[in-house]
């Protein structure tokens, strides 16, 4: 312990925080010879020598080096090693595009329930009625959030929706006996979005954005022909700010005979108030760890369920849940696999089941009025803060890219600060984590140089956005004072800045 | 005031004063009218706590779980025991409420985790290299063939029948994206046909898939099956499942490239079949053609040791187009819960937990093998599932169910027999199931699943004679 | 943030730790006029005006002032206060006396089973014969393990178990005709102890210790006579150590007609070694919070059953669960309310269930053999403690007090440290907490001067303890150097020493 | 190596060397050979965890729980809904785990909830000091009569039969230890009898007790009986049910000089009866003299604000013979889950959840008061619990359950209706059960239980009349 003593009522002087002094240590450094958690049952049956069962060149000859720990340890390694960690009970995470709002408890009581935790996906439907219920009844719920009557949950995440929008998309062409090769991402778009794209075998072609700060028509009209399978948007885009073209944008496409991909990330800005498919779009994919309020577990689970128009849906994945009436009119749900123009699968089973049943209990936790409700005050709460770092210090070095009200989140650039500073948009981000708080996205969208993302979501109390703000503020003006203070932060987190140069460089990725 | 929300009418007011503006409608003017919603959404309205756990609990009890019947279904997950501790740590929302570590200086639990987790898997797979988890088996089996592309060059795709059918599928699907040829090689007595094997590998095949166990639960000679591959410089694709790697020879000892998995038996809970978590190594020459998120470890400021997400140029928001996956969010929590169960079980329970599963799974083949009216589908050794064929009444019959939905409390009367039919994905083994084993089916219950066949049989061909009265 | 800005590499120079800069606030203090968490079900019956159901001089007419939070504030202020607790599973915590063994999760899991959490304690006998047979058996168990055959698992907590335990002895008396008013217990006893005995409307009687850490057999001849009515006794003791001469204490105190009381808070020591019962004593209580895993919950809930030999059994409190065969031999379990000379409810309904739950959990996960293999390793883990404290300077200013092998725990005296070295055993429990332990029970037994009473328990591993001593000798180097360092210490605590005595001599003790 | 002990062969080998002994019997020599126990416990040997689970799960589904029937029991704890976060807060081991905060500076946490919860308690009663909590409401009565009985140094306590008979039952336990008297008041109306409460209080009384609602579900009138009580100089005790003080007017303001209370209604399962809480509050003047931990503000030696138990030398860990009680173990964590509770109710629900339940009352109390065959025991006021006559069939016929014990998944169709019969601890109402609402009893529900009584009773008169024949 590095603290010196000091006569009491004066404040020692320590150059550690007590989690700093803590160093890491893996359960791998903490095993010893003999120890043990778990106690098995015995077979009960013969104890045959397993050489007897299988032969032994298809056996392991030295087991596995797992770590040898007893219970007790286990507990107490991992309790310390999740205080490690800052999450959301914690404190404001503002990380733009990522929708980190408040986590529900209740959602996760009812996942847990043994019908549905202990549930084994092979059961046979007529003894899982109550999880394709579910299913269907949340399948209907984004089909109309979304306005587009046909729902897949079967993709894992945003991004696995986004593939399976466009391998949809490449079946519908097909379908059509066409066979364009490009799509046309805006230059905003996520990183995923290009990813798929390549995964989904068309070429990436980049869309400019406007001055307003959203898809240059312009530059789209000079791009966009009949070798174009769809265009993929977020709207509101990344920028936090909605495409005020969409109309003549949806038009465009379709008289190209291409789809228009709609990326629901930003989802949580329109809920009740706009529907992705009264703009145009045919293909939606909805983060249900955004805009439904699955935990995100410190990078997953999630699911991205995909809506589409009617003119996909043939092509959709396989299995789909479906309804059918008994002669008494009583309701049976089924897996339906007898698609023959589906595109397949895209994983195994059925989805991420758990996750559908926290999202469906916090659709009717919400209700409908409930969830229009939550875009309201997420715009309401974005524009607040971006209000507020409109003023002062931040207003000065931190300017916002594209000056409008925003939807659900908003984003600064660092240019000013980085220039008449010299602290960059990551010292600044460090700095933050000594004031208690989660920085925002940054670096991200491309074209913002040294970006801030900020998303505050409707969970977040007033004063808890202005405490933000007057965070920036001082560190604004610490900055002015001493940029070192920022260049050097954080000083109070776990570890200090870390060296990712020399990780990549290196890499040492498992224990030796 | 909704949606858990801290915003009171007052707040509002002044917020709304602070942004100049007098209604929250202003805001959204953004949004052209013609597309605005004028109505309310049709759905029901909110409510409170304990009404929307009386709808989820009224439905949950709909479902017929392995907490209500003795199950005996496997392909590919499986009925473990999930040690408390799990349950207890996961739930901790310093694990359970962040996104991916960002910022590795507030993460540092998270990333540790993701170190451990990649050491504990690549002891499990023999291979030096691990991700710190993808969504699932079947999509890994995908990551998988586009990273042997990329690194080939090539675009054909082998993968015999003893792949999960799943993972087929899923494979298939993607193929299409990838622009690869899938060529399936079939099974014979249980196990991957080595001639039909080496005949479909050519000089344009990127991969071969094996699965061990495969789907049939034999155990397959890789090493010898990976030989032809080998030979025409295709990349060897395992996909194993994790719970057998305590006694069986690792993929990464038998020249496996890649070794992927369904993640589920490690510490998940069956959940319908996810949130599970996939796991991918490999060979060190793929590190940087890697799928998914890795933690590395590093120093910070002043010498601390510490952990990174690293790599990251691999990455799709860095690479974009060029990203070596399109993977984002993951499934970290789930590989947390596989790690705290690892620790649990331990170096040498992870292997006595094996050798439970092959001894009771060779008591209960012998026993149900041996009912007449059934026979062993293959000889082949197997460790936790093994295939039995119906000779006298087809399997749909055998395991009919009531049509009437399952009432809350009494279904366990109705549950029909807990065990997997084939015949939907081999219509070759129409005649047969799958029975698995866990250490939560302890001998007297895999008698009570020999009665239950030998009663429904009986049972059946009772009515049949009657029918022919 | 209280941290200066250095160059990268150097560690920044801290006055407050993290923790210690975030300032408590009360929930209270949080409040938001208009602000809620919880929505309730709409009644879904005429909205009558109160005031027509009830009397308005009967209603209240200010609301009472509890938080407007929402849930998301709630969560964040329960989480940080968490934080600021030191707790089992973070780290070591040898506190004497008390038993600090690991909590196994799975006991969480079974309690809260909703056939347990769920069942009404006024549900009809016949519908809780799970819960009644999980008591029966647990009795049973406690019998087993006591070696007294009638078990109570009424009372609440040790020291209710105590206060049962001497109305039963008035009971028993009275019985007889007698009316003995002194009931004698020795200076070690725990302050439980001479409180109840007070309250059972008893006078306390001290007995000495000897020099070997045993009731002072003289001392004890000289009291005992037809007016006492039991002796009350901790053994091994709260210094840790077995009494010798239980065999002839029992018969001294049997001889005079007055019964044996066993504070069982130290079964933790002898459980399949040896048993009360075989001792002699006559009434028992156990802490099912101690020796059988149940968790403390920062201060309970616990429970302590009673044990009682046949001649006690008549007075046992009431109801008891009992067993009834039907005439097919089927066991059907019950409450017998029908016991004219039982001493009556020490509480409502039938005790602390969900705590038997876990404690029948724990007994079902070790077993007979791992009780007594738990007790094993328990004293193993004391006594190698001890002698590790026995060597250098904690050798030199902590003696052990009574130095002979000690069972579960064992007591030193700080006496020399503070003579020599002018600090105190608060001073260094103080101390220890800057090194990440929780302090051992300080000032009791109140016979040692300065007294440390440490207890280790078995789920300690070895290392740990090898830690905490090597703790313990840089605290005495340290001082040795400097005793500011451990007068002023904690240092890296949330808060550091507290002002008690002012918090007594102007009692704040809600908020305003 | 067994309970959960990380101490390994090796371990145990090094560890007897440093301490100088062959074997751990050694250490054991201190206990004379003829008290040792010369054999293992008999007990089964340990299980693993998977069969543990089984059993206790198999016990568990033994019970007919409120998450299985709809139950009308109250009679002191009550079915509500206790929101998720509660488990989630109170599940985190920082709260689990530690023990009475003897460390201030490193339990600050449990400290503060402490104080916390001292204000709402404080704020619900309308007195200003209240203790961290007791066992339950029971022994808080007895805990009140040693107060009183110490601050007035007289020993009559006088008790209103609507006083809970587990708190009456529990004083006169007690009372005996004490050297009380107790005298019981009886009731009229379902209220207690001013007259016959005047007449019983003496210059010898130390305090009357009454509780409100009182077991029949009445709403006293406290202040107006409190009066003959305040007369002779005797204190004002009042058990209240923490549920209902959204709306009735507090003890504090009726001249109550203590109210205490069973604590489970808030934030607390049923568990069988236990483990909940009690609370205790008092006026100014008895601060001294309070039961049970008591948290206080203070600084530490920075002038940071802080918490640290207070009062203590009221304790029996400092005084001994001479303290004001020997609760040392109380029930810190179910007070933590009011706390929780509680704020998530917050100002407004808790009032609204009062008003609730009192119209949900009152639809209940007329349905079922007019059914024929039953009628109102009384008509006094009532919030959330009254009490019906069956007329025509004794309760225990009407209430009558098979001696079959109940089996798991089936036990819904078994289990009879859920009321609380008087006759035990009422012989004068043996004629009379008790009905409690809660926000989770709907209007279906509490229609299901109307029909039910109506269709026992039908069955019952049917019976009969065939007997008859
Ligand atoms: C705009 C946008 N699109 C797509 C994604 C990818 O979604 P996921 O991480 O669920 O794959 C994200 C989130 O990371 C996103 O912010
Ligand atoms: C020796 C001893 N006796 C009695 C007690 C009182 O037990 P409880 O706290 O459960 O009332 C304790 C524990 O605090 C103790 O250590």
């Amino acid at each position: 312990m590095s603290a010196e003593g000091t006569p009491a009522g004066t404040a020692p002087v320590m150059t550690e925080t007590p989690q700093q002094a803590e160093r890491a240590v893996t359960i791998f450094e903490k095993s010893v010879p003999g120890r043990r958690a778990a106690q098995l049952p015995d077979a009960g049956v013969e104890a045959t020598p397993i050489e007897e069962l299988i032969p032994s060149h298809l056996l392991r000859e030295a087991p596995a080096e797992l770590p040898e720990v007893s219970e007790p340890e286990i507990v107490r390694h991992y309790n310390r090693l999740s205080r490690r960690n800052f999450d959301l009970d914690t404190g404001f995470y503002p990380l733009g595009s990522c929708t980190m709002k408040y986590n529900p408890r209740l959602n996760e009581r009812v996942a847990a329930l043994p019908g549905n935790a202990a549930l084994h996906p092979a059961t046979d439907p007529r003894e899982a009625q109550g999880a394709l219920r579910l299913m269907f009844m949340l399948q209907s719920s984004l089909a109309e959030i979304c306005g587009l009557d046909h729902v897949s949950l079967q993709p894992s995440a945003g991004s696995q929706g986004e593939l399976a929008g466009l391998l949809l998309t490449r079946a519908y062409h097909a379908d059509q006996g066409r066979n364009p090769t490009k799509v046309l991402t805006p230059d905003t778009a996520h990183g995923t979005n290009p990813a798929s794209v390549t995964m989904a075998g068309y070429e990436v072609v980049k869309v400019a954005t406007d001055e307003d700060g959203g898809v240059d028509v312009e530059d789209l009209k000079s791009k966009i022909d009949d070798d174009v399978a769809c265009l993929m948007l977020t709207n509101p885009n990344t920028l936090g700010v909605f495409d005020r073209n969409i109309v003549e944008i949806a038009s465009l496409v379709h008289d190209s005979g291409a789809l228009l991909y709609y990326d629901g990330a930003n989802l949580n800005a329109i809920m009740g108030q706009a529907r992705p498919g009264d703009m145009g779009f045919d293909i939606v994919h909805v983060n249900l760890h955004k805009s439904f309020s699955q935990p995100h577990g410190g990078g997953g689970p999630g699911a991205g369920p995909i809506a589409v128009s009617d003119r996909v849906e043939p092509f959709l994945p396989k299995p789909q849940v479906v309804i059918e009436l008994t002669d008494d009119g009583f309701p049976v749900f089924d897996l339906d696999f007898d698609r023959p123009r589906s595109i397949g699968r895209m994983r195994g089973f059925q989805g991420n089941f758990g996750v559908f049943v926290r999202s469906y209990a916090y659709i009717l936790s919400l209700g409908g009025d409930g969830l229009a409700e939550a875009s309201r005050l997420a715009v309401l709460n974005a524009n607040y803060l971006k209000r507020r770092l409109a003023e002062g210090r931040a207003g000065k070095y931190l300017p916002v890219a594209y000056d409008r009200h925003c939807m659900h989140e908003f984003v600064l650039s660092g240019a000013p600060m980085k220039r008449d500073l010299g602290i960059k948009t990551l010292d600044l981000a460090k700095r933050l984590l000594d004031f208690g708080f989660h920085p925002p996205t940054v670096y991200f969208p491309l074209l913002v140089d040294e970006a801030l993302m900020i998303e505050p979501v409707e969970t977040e109390a007033r004063e808890e956005l202005d405490r933000f703000a007057d965070a920036i503020d001082r560190i604004l003006e610490e900055a002015e004072a001493d940029p070192e203070i920022a260049r050097n932060a954080p000083y109070t987190t776990p570890v200090r800045r870390l060296d990712e140069v020399g990780a990549t460089r290196r890499p040492v990725i498992r224990q030796r | 005031m909704a949606g858990y929300a801290p915003i009171t009418p007052a707040d509002q007011a002044e917020m709304l004063g602070a942004i100049g503006v007098d209604s929250i409608d202003e805001l959204f003017e953004q949004i052209p009218p013609e597309v605005r919603l004028g109505r309310p959404l049709d759905l029901d309205d909110g409510l409170s706590e304990t009404e929307v756990f009386d709808q989820l609990d009224w439905l949950a009890r709909q479902n017929v779980s392995t907490a209500e019947v003795s199950s005996f279904l496997g392909a590919g997950m499986y009925d473990h025991y999930v040690p408390a501790i799990v349950d207890a740590i996961t739930s901790r929302s310093e694990f359970l409420t962040p996104y991916t570590p960002y910022q590795p200086e507030v993460s540092q639990g998270g990333l540790q985790v993701m170190f451990e987790f990649q050491t504990a898997m690549s002891e499990l797979t023999g291979l030096p290299v691990s991700n710190a988890g993808l969504y699932e088996g079947p999509s890994a089996a995908a990551s998988a063939a586009y990273l042997a592309m990329g690194a080939t060059g090539r675009t054909g795709l082998v993968a015999s029948r003893g792949l999960h059918p799943h993972s087929r599928e899923t494979l298939a699907t993607h193929a299409v994206g990838f622009g690869a040829t899938l060529t399936e090689v079939g099974l014979e007595g249980g196990l991957t046909d080595g001639t039909e094997l080496e005949a479909a590998i050519t000089d344009d095949t990127a991969a071969v898939f094996l699965q061990n166990p495969n789907f049939l639960g034999s155990v397959e000679d890789v090493a010898a099956l990976g030989e032809a591959a080998k030979a025409k410089g295709a990349l060897l694709i395992v996909a194993v499942d994790p719970m057998t790697l305590g006694i069986l020879r690792p993929p990464g000892e038998c020249g496996a490239d890649i070794a992927f998995g369904e993640g589920q038996p490690l510490g998940n809970r069956l959940d319908f079949g996810g949130p599970s978590f996939g796991f991918f190594c490999a060979d060190e020459k793929y590190i940087r053609k890697m799928p998914g998120r890795i933690a590395g470890e590093t120093t910070d400021a002043d010498g601390r040791r510490g952990f990174v997400l690293t790599l990251q140029t691999r990455e799709q928001h860095i690479r974009r187009e060029k990203a070596t996956s399109n993977i984002c969010t993951a499934q970290a929590l789930n590989a947390l819960a596989a790690m705290v169960h690892l620790s649990w079980l331990g170096k040498r329970g992870f292997v006595e937990l094996g050798e439970l599963l092959a001894r009771r799974t060779a008591f209960a083949r012998d026993r149900i093998g041996g009912l007449d009216g059934f026979e062993l589908l293959h000889e082949a050794p197997v460790v936790r599932e093994f295939a039995v064929r119906s000779t006298r009444v087809p399997v749909d019959r055998l395991l009919a169910r009531t049509n009437e939905p399952v009432d809350a409390g009494t279904h366990a009367h109705e549950a029909g027999i807990q065990v997997y039919p084939l015949g939907r994905d081999y219509p070759e083994y129409e005649d047969s199931f799958l029975v698995a084993i866990t250490e939560k089916r302890d001998p007297v219950e895999i008698e009570g699943l020999a009665e239950d066949l030998e009663s429904t049989l009986a049972e059946l061909e009772a009515t049949a004679v009657e029918g022919a009265r």
